[in-house]
């Protein structure tokens, strides 16, 4: 039956890609004129069979009024483990602002930092540090003598620079990054 | 591949077809190719005034003609009459030359264009799934590898700006160096002196800008008592404060 | 062999939640201890071959130095019907030109790609650059310092390349400018 792995296939490809649970009616729609809501449910029916064979990761589930293709619980393990490790290659919004305030101000104090940022950073250069993007340098000689926090070597080799005075001047960045409100 | 074509049609003329050119290097291999000979064989008059002639036709046709079109236009005629004069002893290099490599150049960058063109095309319809999991934190993360410093700067711009904007600055005031009351009394005492007393010169002439602002409010304030009136024969001319003969209500003074 | 299997499931799972490309090195530390890289690969052609099976709309493929999951082409038209606008913008070929510059001659500079395609392309590489196709990776230490731009790992999942070396040969491209010459 060729022409129902098609659809299948084709049911498949557009659960895929749609993250929500997708009705009938929305997948009948799709395959186009001359497809049966009948035949959509034989498809959806053979892509949830070939996915309870051995060796799929992968599930087709009913969940509010539609149909999803989800990741086997078995596997909740790994993928929280995966998750952690992608975590460690990744930087987030709120650790590149801060690498940014500590980059360009630098050496600069943790008041400083939640000073220009407005919210508490310290759990964000707690991971900056662990990453060794951010080092330690002294004390500023003020009340408190709050820690001086300023890039490492790792820094500028991440992000290829010979020196810190190689960092774009805000008049590159203007040229080349363009206004924001051109992002979507 | 050929350059896309632009329809322009006129109302009187047939409508005329100009291929849309990625710059002048872009025209000059669209020339070339078009006379059907190598880019290591140029016929470099002809092609000249072919170029000279597509600019034209450009101009015409209202398509902004960039600066760097002209450039070029300037140099293939040097390298023509380079070309119509007698060779010096031991010249032997063409003055084609560094022309020729930069269309070879330019020739290997639009074949890697439409390779890569080529390879987006089987691109198509291939998407990365996404699975119903919800991210670790709702925050966008970025790949560390594709952090740039681009990133980080557009980053800190971000950060100044959402303080600039949470902190706005606050409005400087400057001490108060000249009192309304003080330049009333200096007034009053210079239109009762000179009778006719140029205001504007003596305006424009204070080396203070603040200074200037207080004899202002003063000379209308002055108006306002009745002492003083002022006239001006026309636009832009002297301004003239003359005394009214009514005396100074001293106690209409405030301590501006 | 159901370890294999089991492996395979645990392994397409991780893929369906990432979404982007994940090395080979990332699965083998999600595996945990005692699983050698080797096994992990034989997983991953495990999970390859079956879904060159038919009834399947997404396949495995090599990108961006890792592996994804990723639809078939041939539901691209089902694809588009359900996505609706949010298809991709194409790239125009002043975006091509200059993408083919900076993949073959990076690191490169910006004079360097305006010499090279004859016209400023300032706004060429701004839209690149908000389009995470290309990045900036330092600084030419030559007169004026100017920033030095290479394609991003975007780049290699946007042109389905596993990585640069599988970009055309210079000689393969200077075959095709040579071709186009003689036939205008």
């Amino acid at each position: 039956m060729p022409e129902l792995a098609g659809l299948a296939a084709m049911v498949e490809a557009v659960l895929a890609v749609a993250g929500d649970p997708v009705t009938v009616d929305a997948l009948v729609a799709v395959a186009g004129e001359g497809v049966e809501r009948a035949r959509v449910e034989e498809a959806l029916e053979f892509v949830r069979s070939r996915h309870e064979q051995a060796g799929s990761g992968i599930r087709l589930e009913h969940v509010a009024g539609g149909w999803r293709l989800a990741t086997r619980s078995e596997y909740e393990g790994a993928l929280r483990e995966y998750l952690g490790y992608r975590a460690r290659a990744r930087l987030s919004q709120a650790a590149l602002e801060t690498l940014a305030v500590i980059a360009y101000r630098q050496p600069v104090t943790l008041p400083e930092i939640n000073f220009l940022r407005g919210v508490n950073s310290v759990a964000v250069v707690r991971t900056l540090v662990e990453r060794r993007l951010v080092v330690v340098s002294g004390r500023k000689q003020v009340v408190g003598t709050p820690l001086l926090y300023r890039t490492s070597k790792e820094f500028l080799v991440h992000f290829g620079l010979p020196d810190l005075s190689a960092l774009p001047t805000p008049e590159e960045v203007e040229q080349i990054a363009g206004e924001s409100a051109v992002e979507p | 591949m050929d350059p896309a074509l632009v329809g322009v049609e006129g109302p009187v003329r047939p409508s005329v077809v100009l291929p849309v050119f990625e710059g002048p290097l872009d025209l000059l291999l669209h020339l070339v190719r078009e006379e059907k000979v190598s880019i290591w064989d140029i016929p470099i008059a002809r092609i000249c005034d072919q170029y000279h002639e597509a600019l034209r036709r450009m101009e015409e046709l209202d398509l902004e003609v960039a600066g760097e079109y002209l450039v070029y236009a300037a140099w293939l005629l040097l390298i023509k009459s380079r070309l119509l004069l007698p060779r010096h002893e031991g010249e032997q290099k063409d003055p084609r030359l560094e022309l020729v490599e930069r269309l070879a150049e330019y020739e290997k960058v639009k074949a890697a264009a439409a390779e890569l063109a080529g390879l987006v095309e089987l691109r198509r319809g291939v998407e990365r799934v996404r699975f119903a999991v919800p991210p670790p934190s709702g925050e966008i993360e970025l790949d560390l590898e594709d952090v740039d410093v681009l990133a980080l700067s557009r980053a800190l711009r971000d950060v100044l700006e959402r303080h600039l904007r949470d902190h706005p600055p606050t409005l400087q005031l400057e001490p108060i160096r000249f009192s309304v009351r003080e330049k009333i009394l200096e007034l009053f005492e210079l239109i009762r002196r000179q009778r006719s007393f140029p205001l504007l010169s003596h305006l424009l002439t204070r080396p203070d800008r603040l200074e200037s602002v207080t004899l202002l409010l003063a000379a209308l304030e002055l108006q306002r008592l009745g002492t003083a009136t002022a006239h001006q024969r026309r636009p832009f001319a002297e301004i003239y404060l003359t005394p009214t003969g009514t005396p100074l209500p001293m106690d209409a003074l405030t301590d501006a």
